[in-house]
């Protein structure tokens, strides 16, 4: 074992409590300078608890830690940006008000010769930031809310890599990344200046494919820090949680082509969406692939009745339908659920419990004489949970408490437990670990047996390999391709990605290359 | 095919470009408009409203609110309502009443000490909003009854005489044309143009859209709040002053009626109530607005009894007013 | 390694008292208020030995009954993330239309029918907020400020007309020793507790005020719902205004001015956040218990108005103090070694 | 001689009876012949802000008023744009309030000495000792002061005199009656009441209390002298005076500033005393008609409400006023403008109310309507 000493960051036995919940408890880890050490757990073991320790926005209730020798207890974020420690948060911390500029130089303005924050040297200095991160397409002038989600997550990877002189923290930066290319080469460029970067996903892929050492936590506790190298998948899913593999993926019958059509549109356009004809039948689980801003987050807010479309028609089991509304949606046909691309804005409801968020779609069924009765509500809220593996103890916290994961399993079983028959998943297994995944697409391919209909976007390509019966690639804004069956391959979706129909040469790599299990 | 033909059902409320258009966008300038309509309106009806006596007394009367608006726009947008405006008003007219000081010199010891009770409000303000983490409509309602009562203590019912030299200089005219009162208020803009460009200033913003987000982002959170309700406090000790010169006497309730208004102004200025959007010119020129309304309808001949129709719809009116300008704007950019 | 959190996590604090559920911080709340207003109750008799009696607490809960009904219509609104300042003008509106149509005695249908035309003025609000996107606080404001003059047109200046026989006889009963309106209050707060905790109605209003957007992504239907609680604060305060013709026997055109910051103060005080979805009704009734009981014990406090109204001040931002989360967080922390 | 005077009635607020019966007295006299063609009236109502009062009376200035009769809403704050408008011609006439500013005309009753007489009316019901409350009116206003003050001299006179509360009523009878049941919770014992305007309230919270009723003194409403004049209330052991503001001086400002207008009487800017109105309950007496006739001051339950401030009349200043008149600003039919008796009561400098800087009288205090019938 290293001394710490010598260790770019040294956790010893830090410990922290919410109330009654333990987060962490007796947690070691320590990074070296210039290495990726990965750090994995179920959702809910803590990571992001750490992450927020690091970075100084909590403070520990016992232990110590150590930056390049010396103790550090950084007391706010600055502080701990001050030891060249910073971080890229998993909810993120930009302000959506405030331009591009003003994020990246927050909270200190450069000065211009009035001796006053300045928008100029802001906007040029950021824009030297964003170039040399390769991303000087984006206005620094422009306001944050306008950027797409992925683009929201590239401005805190970049304000943090700025910062990061000594450790560097990642938390889920590939979230809502579909390449991952760009943050893996820069990742690469700060630990060859000695940088220590810790770094958080789900994806095992991207782990192996940028970390050389990991730390498992498993409810709140390190169990172990492992080479990657000589570890395999299976040995690290039973770290994280504590058993072995479960391997439930069953080969899917062919659908029945004849099925009738859940949803059916012609000539949709809207936004980017320029002009998208498909039918999505009962029993079928429809993957959409696209890279980002091919038109996929007009098309579901279309059909979850958020955004009215500029042309086209929908039909909605057989019937020519108007989506005016979510709850409309809910009504249509045989019902349209939803689970949104933005868990923060769209999704939780911060205040609630994660079971209220679950039943609040269904609050009639579960009230009795014009009262909402909590046993019925735990009853049906449980029922769900169970599908995406969200413990049930979770249910009576306030959703805002649970960690992200775990809010995203609670937003799956609220659309479950709808009763609607066609499911919308925009990116459903965002941030959810690799163990509750196989779970959530059982899950999935169970609603589509009893004849369900999904359509789903996902920024994982292994993931619509391993959960859909067909594909549709947008690219801008048309449905350049569509695969069934056999065809379902990553590398035939790569090439329809960009827009060619063959693989081309320097094709960017897609994310998460996991096989499955 | 435009990019904008998906309209969003839900408008994520317009974002803003740099800190230089900040202050002059949306807003502020749609509430300009309507300030120019009203008073091309009143000019009609009234050909002396284009007089400077007119105008001078138009700006003497909106000038105390103008002031306490813009303070208010201050908390409001780091997404706070403070009510000790009206409790710091009556406590700084009573302050100017009771004790006046003649001369210019006199003027400027009076505004610091009508600042520094502002701001010593403020700070207490600040000090449970930022610290003890009170809600801040709940904290400043307790220290506008403490204020409200402390301006009783001092003087149990109107009277006493603002300075001479407060009372008229501060309500006349520089050069026969350029009302003083009006200068003040474009001193208070230039204050905030210039506070808009420190990290204290963006910070309010980025507070009052999302007070987490601004802690990670580095934001000092207790420290731009405090400043928030210091200025605020400030702002409110200038418009009692203004008040004061207005009035040329003390009335422990002098603030009462302000309760209601600023934030009538500040709404109208298109600052959002829910913080992190708006500026201060916004909500100065709706003050004026206001006052300006009441003269409209005046001249316009409205009967007593139904004004108060007239003044609730034009103020749904102006908001609406204000949301489609924008848009008419936007629609004939993208042309 | 120090224990203490830092200040600019403070939030964190607050989120340690989520744990378990929101009501139970709710609950605690209450019981807090309630108990600040029993112990000021009891304490009241060093001021006066007359105080802290049986008899006062009847009075309290009497003269709370107004500000309880109306705070519990101003409570759904800012529950929604609203705010209702046409209260003071429906009030008036309650008062004059009672007075004027069924002053007396009235036939059995003229309450109800005033109480709808105050919900149409609910309607009315919501529409502005909803369909218009109207920020409400310049909705209602514009809406007070109509209907009191309309109000004013339409008495031209002199409300007439005395107490309908049912307002009369549920303010100036009393029923086993206690005032029949107390018995009202007691129904009122069950039904109005059970409605804003435990209907599906209350479960989207909570919904709206955690966040809108994700509200209505779930499948609320925002514009109804958030009509629907401005009906029910328009019916309150309408209804408010003909409890106050009862208590008073007769109409004024300004009947309502006074309540309309102790209709949002006793909602905050309660522990309603005023950014809206979080608070219960209990809290609210506490509040408003609160508020009045602290009128009781100031009004007899022997000094002169001015320092009368700095120690009300003093004594809600006091209170406030009491009711922070930290300061629960605190007591609740279980101690580590 | 077609040209009609411009006139303006600028309330400050309207909605209370006391304020929409003095407005509409002046509505009724200016729709009485002859004033019926010599005045164009308009009305205007500012609200209670003062700021929007100075507006208005900017405005009125601008558009060429003859003269504005108004009910200011701050004795301090309206001095500049009065001082403004006296100089470009236009004539005051305050009614009831007052302001500080030498040029304006002040018609009210302020300085006649409300308080203290009706303080020691209730002195001499308590037989000079007992436990009383001061219902009083709005907080740091000067007509409350001065009330409370008058009052205040005579209290402290009587040792055996305890002010067990003093509260603000707002001159409202729904404030009146709340604060009065707050403070009867605490001192249930208490001996008399001594009210301003609102004292309906305050019989009411003592009826909601209990069965006692105590003896006490208040403005001019309806209630209170048929509660006055009532003998079962009477037996509970109701007594007392019945005075103060009379909505009527908005009809005699109203005219004497007529007569000045048409060159009728000239008379420079003073303070004009109105008289107080004083009626003890053994001199409440009911009107069958519609005016005040024959002595009568109160009207039957049922004609007027409660809260109906029944000092509308004037038999000798105001002889074209009828309860119509009062309650709808119509003119009584049939009568025309009678001239208003030539001398006029000169007001004493009362500092704050009716002056500035200026001395008042050394028998400022002194009764008029009674006289102590127990010593301190
Ligand atoms: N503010 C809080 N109050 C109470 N409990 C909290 C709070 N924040 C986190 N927790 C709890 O602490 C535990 C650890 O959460 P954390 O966010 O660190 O998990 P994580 O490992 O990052 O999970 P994920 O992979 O889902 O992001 C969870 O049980 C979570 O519910
Ligand atoms: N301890 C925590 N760990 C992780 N995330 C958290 C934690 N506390 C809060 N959050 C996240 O921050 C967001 C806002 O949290 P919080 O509950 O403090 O906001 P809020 O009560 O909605 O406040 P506001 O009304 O100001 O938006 C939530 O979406 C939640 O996911
Ligand atoms: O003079 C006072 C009058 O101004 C007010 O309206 O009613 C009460 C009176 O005492
Ligand atoms: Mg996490
Ligand atoms: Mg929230």
């Amino acid at each position: 074992m290293v001394r710490d000493g010598q260790a770019a960051l040294a956790v010893r036995a830090v410990s922290k409590s919410y109330g009654a919940t333990v987060a962490l408890e007796g947690v070691d880890l320590v990074l070296q300078p210039g290495e990726v050490h990965a750090l994995l757990g179920e959702n809910g073991a803590g990571k992001s608890t750490l992450v927020k320790i690091l970075s100084g926005v909590v403070r520990p209730d016992d232990g110590a830690m150590t930056l390049a020798g010396s103790a550090f207890q950084p007391r706010t974020i600055l502080d701990s940006r001050s030891h060249g420690v910073a971080t890229a948060f998993q909810e993120l911390s930009l302000l959506p008000n405030l331009t591009v500029a003003e994020n990246l130089m927050m909270p200190r303005m450069p000065r211009g010769r009035t001796g006053l924050a300045s928008a100029s040297a802001a906007r040029l200095a950021a824009s030297e930031i964003l170039r040399r991160y390769d991303l000087a397409r984006i206005d620094a002038d422009e306001t944050v809310s306008a950027l797409s989600l992925a683009d929201r997550q590239r401005l805190e990877i970049v304000r943090a890599m700025e910062h990061a002189t000594k450790v560097l923290v990642l938390d889920e930066p590939t979230a809502a990344l579909s390449e991952v290319e760009w943050l893996f080469g820069l990742v690469r460029q700060i630990t060859a200046r000695g940088v220590a970067v810790l770094y958080i996903s789900h994806r095992l892929a991207e782990v192996r494919a940028l970390c050389s050492r990991a730390t498992v936590l498993r409810n709140g506790r390190s169990i172990a820090t492992v080479d990657l190298a000589g570890a395999s998948d299976a040995d690290i899913f039973e770290m994280m949680v504590g058993r072995a593999v479960r391997n439930d993926k069953t080969p899917r019958p062919l659908r029945d082509t004849a099925a009738p059509a859940s949803v059916a549109v012609a000539g949709l356009a809207g936004g980017q969406l320029k002009d998208v004809s498909f039918t999505l039948r009962q029993g079928e689980v429809l993957a959409v692939a696209a890279l980002e801003g091919q038109g996929q987050r007009d098309l579901f807010r279309i059909l979850a009745g958020l955004a009215r479309p500029a042309a086209g028609s929908i039909h909605i089991d057989g019937k020519p339908t108007v989506l005016r509304n979510p709850q409309g949606a809910l009504k249509a046909g045989r019902g349209i659920a939803y689970v949104p691309e933005e868990r923060k804005t769209e999704g939780i409801l911060s205040s609630l419990t994660a079971a209220g968020n679950i039943t609040l779609p269904v609050a009639g069924r579960i009230s009795r004489g014009g009262l909402v009765w909590s046993g019925l509500e735990a009853k049906a809220a449980t029922s769900v949970a169970e599908s995406v593996d969200l413990a049930a103890r979770y249910l009576s916290f306030p959703i805002a408490d649970l960690s992200g994961g775990n809010q995203q399993k609670a937003l799956l079983a609220r659309t479950l437990l709808t009763g609607a028959q066609t499911l919308l998943l925009f990116d459903p297994t965002r941030g959810v670990d690799v163990g509750t995944k196989q779970s959530i697409y059982a899950a999935i391919r169970r609603f589509a047996d009893a004849g369900g209909s999904v359509l789903f976007y996902s920024s994982e390509l292994p993931e619509v390999t391993d959960l859909a019966d067909r594909c549709m690639v947008l690219y801008g804004g048309r449905i350049l391709a569509e695969f069934h069956g056999e065809e379902l391959e990553e590398q035939r979706l790569v090439g329809a990605l960009v827009g060619h129909a063959t693989v081309p040469k320097g094709a960017p790599r897609m994310a998460g290359l996991e096989t499955g299990s | 095919m435009s990019a904008s033909a998906v309209q969003p059902l839900e408008r994520n409320g317009g974002g803003r470009k740099s800190s230089w258009v900040r202050a002059l966008t949306s807003g502020a300038a749609i509430v300009t408009l309507l300030y120019v309509v009203l008073y091309a309106l009143y000019a009609m009806w009234e050909p002396r409203a284009l007089s400077s006596y007119t105008f001078t007394n138009l700006i003497n009367n909106a000038a105390p609110l103008a002031i306490a608006a813009a303070g208010e726009t201050l908390v409001v947008l780091s997404r706070g309502f403070d009510l000790s405006v009206a409790g710091v008003v009556s406590l700084t007219n009573v302050f100017m009443a009771v004790w006046p000081m003649e001369g210019p010199g006199g003027a400027l010891i009076s505004l610091l000490g009508c600042c520094a009770i502002g701001a010593v409000v403020g700070t207490v303000n600040g000090w449970l909003v930022a610290v003890l983490r009170l809600q801040t409509i709940a904290a400043t309602l307790g220290t506008m009854i403490v204020c409200q009562g402390l301006a009783l203590v001092i003087l149990d019912a109107p009277g006493g005489m603002v300075a001479d030299w407060v009372s008229y200089e501060l309500t006349g005219t520089l050069f026969g044309v350029v009302p003083i009162a009006g200068l003040i208020i474009a001193a208070v803009a230039l204050l905030w143009l210039v506070f808009l460009r420190t990290n204290t200033g963006i910070g309010i913003y980025a507070v009052g859209a999302d007070e987490q987000a601004a802690m990670l982002s580095g934001v000092s959170v207790t420290r731009v709040r405090f400043a928030a309700f210091v200025g605020a406090g400030m702002l409110y000790g200038v418009a009692g002053f203004m008040l004061s010169a207005q009035t040329a006497t003390g009335n422990p309730n002098a603030g009462a009626p302000f309760l209601m208004l600023v934030f009538a102004a500040v709404a109208l200025g298109g600052t959002s109530l829910s913080g992190g959007r708006g500026g201060l010119i916004g909500s100065i020129v709706g003050a004026g607005c206001l006052m300006l309304l009441q003269k409209v309808l005046f001249s316009g001949g409205v009967s007593s009894f139904y004004t108060g129709i007239f003044q609730g719809f034009v103020l749904i009116l102006a908001i609406l007013f204000g949301r489609f300008m924008p848009r008419l704007f936007n629609a004939g950019a993208k042309k | 390694m120090s224990v203490s959190e830092p200040k600019g996590a403070a939030f964190q604090a607050s989120a340690d008292l989520r744990r378990g559920g929101g009501m139970s911080r709710e609950t605690t709340n209450a019981i807090i208020v309630f108990g600040l207003s029993i112990l000021l109750i009891l304490g009241s008799r060093f001021v006066s030995p007359a105080l802290g009696s049986w008899s006062q607490v009847l009075t309290v809960l009497m003269l709370a009954s107004f500000l309880i009904v109306l705070s519990f219509g101003q409570g759904l609104v800012i529950l929604v993330g609203g705010l209702d300042l046409s209260i003071p003008a429906v009030i008036t509106l309650g008062g004059v239309l009672a007075t004027g149509w069924a002053g007396g005695g009235g036939e059995w249908y003229v309450l109800p029918a005033i109480l709808a035309i105050c919900g149409l003025v609910g309607a009315f609000n919501g529409f502005g907020v909803t369909v218009l996107k109207i920020p409400p606080f310049i909705m209602t404001m514009a809406t007070s400020i109509i209907l009191a003059s309309a109000a004013l047109g339409y008495t031209s200046g002199t409300p007439r007309g005395a107490s309908p026989a049912a307002m009369t006889a549920l303010m100036k009963t009393t029923w086993i020793g206690i005032p029949v309106v107390v018995y009202f209050v007691v129904l009122f707060v069950l039904a109005g507790w059970l409605l804003q905790s435990r209907t599906v109605f209350g479960r989207k209003l909570y919904a709206i005020g955690a966040n809108d957007q994700a509200a209505r992504v779930a499948g609320v239907a925002i514009g109804p719902v958030t009509t629907q609680a401005y009906v029910v604060s328009a019916i309150c305060a309408g209804f408010v205004g003909m409890m106050l013709v009862g208590y008073a026997n007769g109409a004024t055109l300004r009947m309502g001015d006074n309540y309309l910051l102790p209709s949002i103060a006793a909602v905050v005080i309660g522990g309603s956040s005023i950014l809206g979805g979080r608070g219960s009704f209990i809290g609210t009734v506490g509040g408003a218990v609160l508020l009045t009981t602290l009128g009781t014990v100031i009004a007899a406090i022997g000094l002169e108005q001015g320092w009368r109204t700095v120690i009300e001040g003093g004594i809600i931002v006091a209170a406030l103090f009491f009711m922070r989360e930290e300061f629960f967080a605190r007591l609740r922390r279980p101690k580590r070694n | 001689e077609d040209k009609k005077f411009k006139i303006y009635l600028s309330l400050s607020y309207s909605g209370n009876a006391w304020q929409s019966e003095a407005a509409n007295i002046v509505k009724a006299l200016a729709a009485t012949p002859p004033y019926d063609k010599q005045v164009e009236l308009i009305e205007v109502i500012s609200g209670t802000d003062p700021q929007a009062q100075i507006s208005a009376y900017e405005s009125m200035i601008e558009a060429g008023a003859d003269g504005i009769v108004t009910f200011p809403i701050s004795s301090t704050a309206l001095n500049r744009v009065i001082k403004r408008g006296c100089e470009q011609g236009v004539k005051f006439f305050t009614y009831d309030a007052t302001v500080t500013e030498p040029c304006a005309y002040n018609v009210s009753y302020i300085t006649a000495g409300f308080g203290e007489n009706s303080a020691q009316a209730l002195v001499n019901e308590l037989g000079g000792k007992g436990k009383i409350f001061l219902s009083r009116g709005v907080p740091g206003n000067s007509v409350d002061k001065r009330h409370t003050d008058g009052a205040m001299h005579i209290f402290k006179q009587y040792p055996g005199i305890e002010i067990a509360a003093e509260y603000y009523s707002y001159w409202d009878d729904r404030t009146t009656q709340q604060e009065t049941a707050k403070a009867l919770a605490a001192h249930p014992d208490v001996d008399g009441i001594w009210a301003q305007a609102g004292e309906y309230g305050a019989i009411q919270a003592l009826q909601d209390a209990g069965t006692k009723l105590v003896p006490m003194t208040g403005e001019n409403s309806n209630g209170l002298r048929l509660a006055l004049a009532n003998p079962d209330m009477q037996a509970k052991g109701l007594k007392g005076v019945s005075a103060g503001s009379p909505p009527a001086q908005s009809g005699y400002a109203f005219k004497l500033l007529m007569e000045i207008l048409t060159g009728k009487r000239t008379l420079e800017a003073t303070n004009i005393e109105y008289p107080l109105p004083w009626v003890p309950a053994a001199s409440v007496k009911l009107c069958e008609g519609e005016t005040f006739e024959n002595g009568c001051n109160a009207f039957p339950d049922g004609k007027v409400p409660s809260s109906f401030v029944t000092e509308v009349f004037n038999p000798e200043l105001l002889p074209e006023l009828s309860l119509l008149s009062a309650l709808e600003g119509k003119p009584t039919p049939g009568a025309t403008i009678q001239p208003l008796p030539a001398e006029i009561v000169k007001a004493p400098n009362e500092p704050g109310i009716n002056c500035q800087n200026c001395e008042p009288p050394a028998d400022l205090y002194k009764l008029t309507k009674i006289q102590p019938t127990v010593s301190p």
